[in-house]
């Protein structure tokens, strides 16, 4: 199997699903230890997604992405917003005009948006961000890949459990990067609020290609 | 949660719409995307001050749009950043030509939109400088934070940078006093109560009927430290003391005690710390030449304040007396 | 019971010291007995005007004193009403010969020691014109209740009779717009909950968490009846009903639109409700010439409003446009 | 047995001690039907009350009245204040310069106050106000000198009897006058906070003769 455009609608429409149906818990997260929007935003920012989707359906996994990216950056807002715009539009960057991504590219286009949040947002791993839960996903897709993983569902697959672990490895972290770092030891024994929604697109990729 | 809106979804928007129909004589406002101009933007020669940040903490910013101050407000949804979609068309609507200034609370999200905005405009040709405001001192600067917060000092920078641009400094000067307003304020903030945000439904934190909590920020996060509650001289006192200390004001030095409600304390009770401050102010030496007592930097419906001292100079004290016609701040004009 | 406060017994001596330190350049404190009078008072060849009650509506009344509006503000105990050994006082700092204004609110205790403080300033020489403010229609002024109480549209009252004896009206005519106020303003309001009166320590009133009391005044007191939680539009529009049909506003008509917050809702929750009461009054045929939102007559930090329509007329309108400069209120001066 | 102006000081002692002990029932009584103020306001009114008899002992029972009417006038505030202050006025000017009073001339002074109360306050019995203890009180002090009661500890037992009836019996009443009238039918099934404070008046009246 190879991702296409229509696995990346079906992620985007799941991505979507995904925030509706955990906004209350994101929004709970962050009331924990930041500002209680994070479910909002990202619930307000996927559905404006799939409305943008059908107004203009693009025709590769890249114009889809690039589509979601800049509805994201204009409807999200916060931190999570740029944030994530930026992971997609270098993802969308990464995959140019490909209509059909393997593993490899999968992998690399996941780098790619890690990179962008880390550009962006300057968290190193292990600061409470979102960037926790990326940077293991990238770091599975890719050894994935290198152990010559040549099914792409498996280098989802293995990049969603490796985004709930590292969301999961929040949870005892003190927040040194957005919003929580202004609690210091407070922080700790609470799951970050982005990388518990990153592990969601994550998971959801792998539903698109079920 | 009880609160006079019709859905949570609608909050801003409503409000917004009413702000502009209520103050229709003052400014314009721009539905979709969201931002307030003043009425007679772009004022010709004039350097635009525009400013943003979530929604929740009216009057700030919307309020402060008009002559001497603001010329745009661009409110995000509440507690969140706007979006570049908003700040770049508000950006370009207050433009004349000899720039823009950003003034930006010291949040990730803020900056991070911002940021993008200020890159759009400047390709759009609109020189943009940004004023990044972090005056509290609750909240340590150093590699393990996301840096100080924006808060109450907020409103001191706009109303000084504002009255900078009004009488026709350019855009590196004005952009420069509102860095030196900024340099020179210093913000530490009290919750009694936490606020219940709408699209949330419950309150931001729990605190028990005897615990309060110190060095809140406007966002109804919990504070840095949770202790039990104490009167109003033992909390002004505690507030004023980290404040004065990282201003390091002098005997003799003129300040600007600024007492801000976050939104559900009454009037009342922000005079009784008002009145404590001062006494503090006076027996270090300091002089309490300008005040401003009210709700103006507020987190909804929370109960607590901050205290916010500003040192000021000549040019600063008469920056701050400059006219200035909002709808919430207004005199000389 | 979470307050910034030091003592219940202090509450009020404190915050009016905070607010004279505050607001130096534009009020004098007496602090024993309590009274709050213009700088300058008495002005020479003006008549006076005085208003109080009891606290805990700030920034009413003290907030209204200077140019403009009230020479004079006596405060008494939370929801208590002054004495005369307050009144007289503060009636004799500011007559200048020209006679004093009392503006009173319709509620029994006020009546009756303004009655007094009324009668001993005769005595002394003083001529005193009393003003009733009488503008909720939650209540039916009939011969089973004490009449009508005096809510939010005495701050019209204060401001509109004020600019009268600012421009130099005698004694009579002063008093009789006032009264010509008093007349053309109703207002109704809501609470979606009660406040605590720092002395008692418990809430005023006991309210689930889906019920609001429609028809409250501004002391605490539950309202006329309590109904289900509705959205900010359906209490908006129940508010206003029975105050234009009381007030028999008709097409063409010019009002203006005062929407009070009673001190814990947050502003942008007020514009929210102005902008469907303005709605309201514009497809009633109403013209909304002038309008007002914000805290200005609280029940402490109740969370709530209350909505006032002012019947204008030319001279009402210039009058409520003159320059006024107090402490809350403040424009062209 | 006579009322002379120890039995007044110490009648005024007894007040002040019952405002403080039922302070919070007042408040209690207030803030069901109307601003939770009379505990707080009776309470400071009769402290002041205390100091003032301190600072310049009365010679006179009409004296020490007349200075507790001065001094309830200008520290109670609320309807209570003007009230009360009016009703020992009134009784104090009844009274004169006598010093020693009896059961005839105290059940005068009484119904002078009462009279007092109602000629400032225009309320009628049933009303559900201060006067609902009074006017029982003052006429079980009337019907007993009428009966030819010859100690007047018997004219303060019956008056304070009939006030604490009155109040009690101001309990399922529509309050037509001051605050509690707001509220129309909800006043009733409580106290009114006036008469309940009339009663501790007039019980601690038989306290200071026993
Ligand atoms: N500097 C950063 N780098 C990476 N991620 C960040 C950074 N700052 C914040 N985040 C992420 O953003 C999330 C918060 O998003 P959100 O609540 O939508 O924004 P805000 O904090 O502005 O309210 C955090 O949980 C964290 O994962
Ligand atoms: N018109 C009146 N005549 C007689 N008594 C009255 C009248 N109005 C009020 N009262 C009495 O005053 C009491 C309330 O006193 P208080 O609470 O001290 O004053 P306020 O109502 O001004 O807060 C009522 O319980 C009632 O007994
Ligand atoms: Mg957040
Ligand atoms: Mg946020
Ligand atoms: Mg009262
Ligand atoms: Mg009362």
């Amino acid at each position: 199997m190879l991702l296409d455009t229509n696995w990346t609608l079906k992620w985007l429409t799941l991505c979507a699903q995904a925030m509706a149906g955990h906004r209350m818990e994101l929004i709970e997260l962050d009331r924990a230890i930041g500002d209680s929007d994070h479910g909002e935003n990202m619930d307000r920012g996927f559905q404006a997604v799939l409305e943008k989707l059908a107004e203009a359906p693009p025709e590769t996994p890249g114009a889809a992405l690039k589509l979601a990216a800049m509805t994201l950056m204009s409807k999200v807002g916060g931190a999570a917003g740029p944030l994530y715009g930026t992971a997609f539009l270098r993802a969308a960057t990464a995959l140019g005009d490909a209509t059909e991504i393997d593993s490899a590219a999968w992998a690399a286009a996941l780098a790619a948006g890690r990179d962008g949040i880390v550009a962006r947002g300057k968290a190193e791993t292990g600061d409470k961000t979102m960037v926790d839960a990326w940077t293991p996903a990238v770091d599975a897709a890719r050894a994935a890949v290198d152990a010559g993983a040549p099914d792409v569902l498996t280098i989802l697959v293995a990049a969603a459990e490796a985004a709930e672990a590292g969301a999961a490895a929040t949870d005892p972290l003190v927040a040194r990067k957005g919003r929580a770092s202004y609690l210091g030891e407070r922080s700790a024994g609470h799951r970050d609020p982005g990388a518990a929604s990153s592990a969601l697109i994550f998971r959801a990729a792998v539903g698109a290609a079920a | 949660m009880k609160k006079l809106i019709n859905d949570p979804r609608s909050v801003v928007g409503e409000s917004v719409a009413g702000f502009g129909l209520a103050h229709a004589d003052l400014v314009s406002v721009n539905a979709d995307p969201a931002f307030i101009t003043r009425k007679d933007a772009p004022v010709a020669g004039k350097v635009g001050l525009l400013s943003g940040g979530g929604s929740g903490h009216e009057p700030l910013h919307a309020g402060f749009v008009g002559r001497g101050m603001l010329d745009a407000a661009v409110p995000g949804a509440v507690f969140t950043s706007p979006t570049p979609d908003q700040i770049l068309p508000a950006t370009m609507a207050v433009d004349s030509g000899a720039g823009v200034v950003h003034i930006v609370k010291n949040y990730t999200g803020d900056v991070l939109n911002f940021e993008t905005a200020g890159e759009l405009a400047e390709a759009e040709g609109i020189r943009v400088r940004t004023v990044l405001v972090n005056d509290d001192v609750a909240v340590e600067d150093s590699l393990y934070t996301a840096g100080r917060r924006g808060v109450a000092g907020t409103l001191l920078v706009e109303k000084i940078a504002g009255a900078a641009a009004e009488r026709g400094d350019d855009l590196d000067t004005v952009a420069g006093i509102g860095e030196r307003v900024n340099l020179n304020v210093r913000t530490m903030g009290v919750a009694l109560s936490a606020c219940t945000v709408p699209h949330a439904g419950t309150p931001s934190f729990d605190l028990a009927g005897d615990e309060i909590e110190i060095g809140i920020g406007i966002h109804g996060e919990p504070g840095r430290h949770r202790i039990a509650m104490e009167n109003a001289d033992g909390i002004t006192d505690r507030l004023l003391e980290p404040v004065l200390s990282d201003l390091k004001i002098e005997a003799g030095e003129q300040v600007l005690l600024f007492v801000n409600g976050m939104g559900g304390t009454p009037l009342s009770e922000l005079y009784i710390v008002y009145r404590r401050a001062a006494q503090v102010l006076v027996d270090h030496g300091a002089v309490v030449a300008r005040s401003l007592v009210g709700n103006y930097v507020t987190a909804l419906e929370m109960q607590g304040c901050s205290i916010s001292v500003l040192r000021l100079n000549d040019e600063l004290t008469a920056l701050w007396d400059a006219p200035v016609h909002t709808a919430a701040l207004r005199w000389g004009a």
